[in-house]
């Protein structure tokens, strides 16, 4: 029996995988195609304080390897999650964690400060990092100060041990990754989605509605494998990792370059069980090579020869 | 209704080839088979490479035994993909997903109008094939540019459907729209229930036929679907219920909506 | 017949395709699969002053959609370029772009200054984007002050037009765009690569012999695209658009968002005639959507409906 | 030797499948054919979706009028697709390319013996095939993990190429190294050339016993290549020519180089 869980010194998950926010709904949507408890855990979709409606469609467009997406973070708020969502998630055996958002720095933290004490959240998830929101795809993340100030605020007014989430849409993840840890995160995970558009050639309209948009899955791997590599070297708290993981594989590679834990996003929609597949084939993984404790592959890197 | 979040593995046993671009593939699922009900849809894996990446939604055109049938046309990569496999090779297939059409609610020995146009006429075979089992009077109105878009006209007068049919440019049938073949020929016969599936221009006309006439109509909208099971939010379109405009997700609310619903313009 | 030809303001190109650096040696190689001379251009491997041997191997590494290289810019140096390279390209029919690179900025300065007042030289193309030459993969084109400098320099340093090639790997493609602009740069060329990774999970190693590499291909190509567009609404001097351009669709979807030219990289190594086969298919394009000139393409986004 | 900068699209003639993981392809390609050397090679297309994106480097492993064939393994996505191309089918080929074996330089009449290791067996068929034009004494020294990695032997036996083979289980032939074999059996009847191909420790374990014994080897290895013509600069490895150690492109001034220019370690 190989030992898959992986310890974030916070949190200890019973495996490294982690289903991503905006991919997985509330998890309940999911419950027909896998018991959840044999997650690592799962974020939920990004909450707002107040509800919203999301971006106009078309909100998705397929590209080579990837999807963009301009969904916009529609969402119920968090006075209906916490009624209505929340008690549904209570006695799970996996990690809830909550994925948060804001127009600005207070509305990140109100909803922090809302939730806090359910003992049913293991973390938060601070969404500074969607370029879906605000015209031009910027947000917090993308600035040090910004994303100090915004983690600050959110780690003042909750008890909920935080992990920010960065934006890829940087020229140094590192510098934002300090700038994280500085203002108290308790982790890292990284990436979101990198700003992306498409154009309809003959009718010469973009293809998404709100013109520009996010992109995951495989085509993103290698350059997200690399920021997680930097960052895991500019900061000491952990880093969980992201960016079209589809195989147990890749969440080796992941883990390999010291993230440790990583989540699965667009996967979820190609396979509902996508998670579970993962796990097994990180099992099958260690079984081949001998590795008796999945934390033995994390930040081992051979860069000496 | 049933929509079950499984993937299932189902071999091709059977492949058809309609005209160039139109293909019929029979799937083994008995769970889908035992459990689909037209306007449902399933989410096809055309290939288990990471491109094309996302799966592809196709209406359930039929069901025999334990088989589904999917009918679709070849427009892009994924569907290029598909129209390649062969007897025998296995598919992934995620179903049957979402609402399909309201049958249980009185239609029974109804006289209902199918409207199909292009591939929109996939699950209105299904359709048809269920509301004959109520001993409804069905009428099917067929529609495409030209004669080679609608292929399965042959099969339905093999198999006694009534079936009308336009062409844009007249090869076969009425010189014209679908819908302006429909108008003319609806006062002969006036169904009490309209069901639609086609392109977006098509199915907003239908709407303002059904308003105008006081027909009641059930439409099939399509859009671009990330996940086919609720997940992404990334099919919405504009609903209209209970007096509230909201983005609904297709692939959960519908595909299949009342005409009234649908905010066409905004 | 349709008219192809494109204008840069400083130079004329007969058709709006351009083989990109790196991809396309010094376009002697691929007279055999082609006529140069069908091409709006070309741009010449990147040309530091002195010799350079380039990264040790591995150097690529293929991923889903994309490519990751480290060669690393190894070169014959511009004197033996000048006497035995550039003779060969004297009397064809096309623009010939020298891809210029520098370890500082004097170096890209003597550069422009050894080549300058060739009259087979169309244009230069300043390479302050590589990610493949410095530690960490920082290079001029990440910073706005660095970028102005290097460009002005250069721009004392010779009469022969200069485009500025832009790093991907930047928060603000904008800023970055004005700073070429504002230190006299001629046009804007972009992208170069994505700064990425790839591990090998069963060895554990990186897949380049260099740790880190640029991404080409079309995985990249909805960011690059991206961030052509909100270049070219940064600036107002022309922009030339590259990444992961594979048919005449792609480039057709660059010259809408704003591109005046395109360059092709990846794709000559996948079909050595891949620009001239790109060239049709635009032409084949316009054809079919009745566009008389291919200049009424640039910059016809429909972002009102 | 002439490396031919052109695209063709070769329709596949022959299919052979020998064992689980290793095919023969023939593919219609008279340029090609007429000009190819043993020890050059072509580049592939194996789809013509950006997945995967490049073309795979592959040996001429044998000419037959206007065809040439390729035998490979199957190890990864590219060969796999490779593998599922049924005759018939239309190929891109890029070829032939870079420098093979040196067949004019008095190799007539000698004796030469031909190491191959697993795939790296697919050229030096058709070395054979010419050297044995040339009157030469050809034996062929063949090995891999187990029976199921040396499939051509009972090719080689039928045609009456005298062929060594070892496996390292020993399920046939001599248990071991094939670089072993080799050593073993040299002494019995020196050759005064070596050509191999195989993985890159089993060549290195060549060029040593080239140097040892003094006997000139021509080796042909393999990288990662992007484009396969010098362009790219992507498949290099240390080259020692005139004393001066250089990166050298493996698709241009090779694959096939001696064993005294290559710098093994470094
Ligand atoms: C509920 C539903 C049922 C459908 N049933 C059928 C059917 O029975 N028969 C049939 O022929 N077609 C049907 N379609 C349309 C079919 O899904 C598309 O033709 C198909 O996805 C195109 O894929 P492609 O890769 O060939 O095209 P591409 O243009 O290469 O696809 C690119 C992307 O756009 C998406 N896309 C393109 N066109 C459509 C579209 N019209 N609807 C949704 N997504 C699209 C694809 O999923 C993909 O993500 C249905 C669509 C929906 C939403
Ligand atoms: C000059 C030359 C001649 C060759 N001749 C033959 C032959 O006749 N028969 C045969 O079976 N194989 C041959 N090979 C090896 C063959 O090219 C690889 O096995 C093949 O590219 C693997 O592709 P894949 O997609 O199946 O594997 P993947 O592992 O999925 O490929 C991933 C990437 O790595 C590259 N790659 C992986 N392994 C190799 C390798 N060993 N050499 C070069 N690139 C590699 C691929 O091109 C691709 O870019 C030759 C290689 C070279 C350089
Ligand atoms: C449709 C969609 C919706 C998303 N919504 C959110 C969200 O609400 N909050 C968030 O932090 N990230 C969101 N993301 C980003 C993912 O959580 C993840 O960071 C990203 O998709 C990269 O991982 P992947 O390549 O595995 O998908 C969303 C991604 C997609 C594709
Ligand atoms: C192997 C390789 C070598 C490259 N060398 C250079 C170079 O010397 N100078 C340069 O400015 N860009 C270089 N590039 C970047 C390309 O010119 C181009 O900007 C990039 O590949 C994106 O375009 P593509 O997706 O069409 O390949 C190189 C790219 C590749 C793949
Ligand atoms: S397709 Fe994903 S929510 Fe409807
Ligand atoms: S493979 Fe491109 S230079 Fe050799």
């Amino acid at each position: 029996m190989i030992d898959v869980s992986v310890d974030l010194g916070f949190l200890k998950l019973h495996n490294p995988v982690i289903a991503a926010s905006g991919t997985f709904g509330y998890g309940l949507e999911f419950s027909q195609a896998l018991d959840l408890n044999r997650l690592g855990g799962f974020v939920v979709k990004g909450l707002y304080f107040s509800p919203r409606q999301g971006n106009p469609p078309p909100r998705l467009a397929e590209t080579s390897c990837g999807l963009i997406n301009s969904i916009g973070l529609p969402g119920i708020g968090v006075k209906q999650f916490s009624h209505e969502i929340l008690p549904k998630l209570t006695g799970l055996q996996t990690a809830v964690i909550i994925n948060i958002c804001g127009e600005n720095r207070e509305e990140y933290a109100s909803v922090a400060d809302y939730l806090d004490k359910h003992e049913e959240i293991s973390a938060y998830e601070l969404n500074i990092s969607c370029p879906n929101v605000k015209k031009g795809g910027i947000c917090p993340a993308q600035n040090p100060e910004d994303t100090y100030e915004t983690v600050k605020l959110v780690k003042n007014s909750c008890s909920t041990p935080v992990i920010t989430k960065l934006s890829p849409n940087v020229t140094d993840i590192s510098e934002i990754a300090l700038s994280a840890q500085e203002g108290g995160s308790d982790a890292l995970s990284l990436v979101n989605t990198f700003l992306a558009m498409d154009i309809d050639a003959v009718t010469r309209k973009p293809k998404l509605g709100n013109i520009m948009g996010g992109l995951s899955g495989p085509a993103i791997k290698p350059i997200a494998l690399r920021m997680v590599y930097q960052a895991v070297r500019a900061v000491k708290i952990p880093v969980i990792g992201m960016g079209g993981i589809q195989t147990g594989r890749d969440a080796v590679e992941y883990l390999i370059a010291g993230a440790r834990a990583v989540q699965v996003g667009t996967a979820n929609f190609i396979s509902p069980d996508a998670t579970l597949q993962i796990i097994d084939e990180i099992n099958a993984f260690c079984e081949d090579n001998h590795i008796k404790k999945v934390e033995d592959l994390i930040r081992t890197l051979d860069i000496d020869s | 209704m049933l929509s079950m979040l499984k993937n299932h593995t189902g071999k091709i046993t059977r492949k058809e080839i309609w005209g160039d671009d139109y293909f019929l593939l029979s799937l083994e699922a008995p769970d889908i088979s035992r459990e689909s009900q037209p306007g449902q849809f399933v989410m096809v894996r055309t290939s288990t490479d990471p491109y094309p990446l996302l799966r592809r939604p196709f209406s359930i055109h039929g069901r025999n035994g334990s088989h589904i049938d999917i009918f679709f046309q070849k427009t892009g990569i994924g569907t290029s993909l598909l129209s390649q496999k062969q007897k025998g090779d296995p598919l992934e297939i995620l179903g049957p997903l979402g609402n399909g059409f309201l049958l249980e609610d009185g239609t029974e020995s109804k006289k209902v109008s199918l409207i199909g146009g292009g591939r929109g006429i996939a699950p209105l075979y299904f359709l048809a094939q269920e509301l004959n089992k109520n001993q409804s009077k069905v009428r099917i109105f067929y529609g495409g540019r030209s004669s080679k878009d609608i292929p399965l006209l042959s099969k339905f007068k093999k198999e006694n459907i009534e079936t009308l049919c336009s062409t844009e440019d007249g090869s076969t049938g009425f010189q014209g729209l679908v819908t302006e073949l429909f108008e003319q020929e609806m006062n002969s016969e006036p169904p009490s229930l309209i069901c639609a599936c086609g392109p977006d221009g098509m199915l907003k006309k239908v709407s303002q036929i059904s308003e105008k006439n006081h027909i009641p109509a059930e439409l099939s909208l399509e859009s671009i679907m990330g996940c086919g099971f609720g997940a992404c939010w990334g099919c919405v379109k504009k609903i209209k219920k209970e007096n509230i405009k909201q983005w609904q997700k297709i692939c959960e609310e519908g595909p299949v909506f009342w005409a009234h619903e649908i905010v066409w313009d905004e």
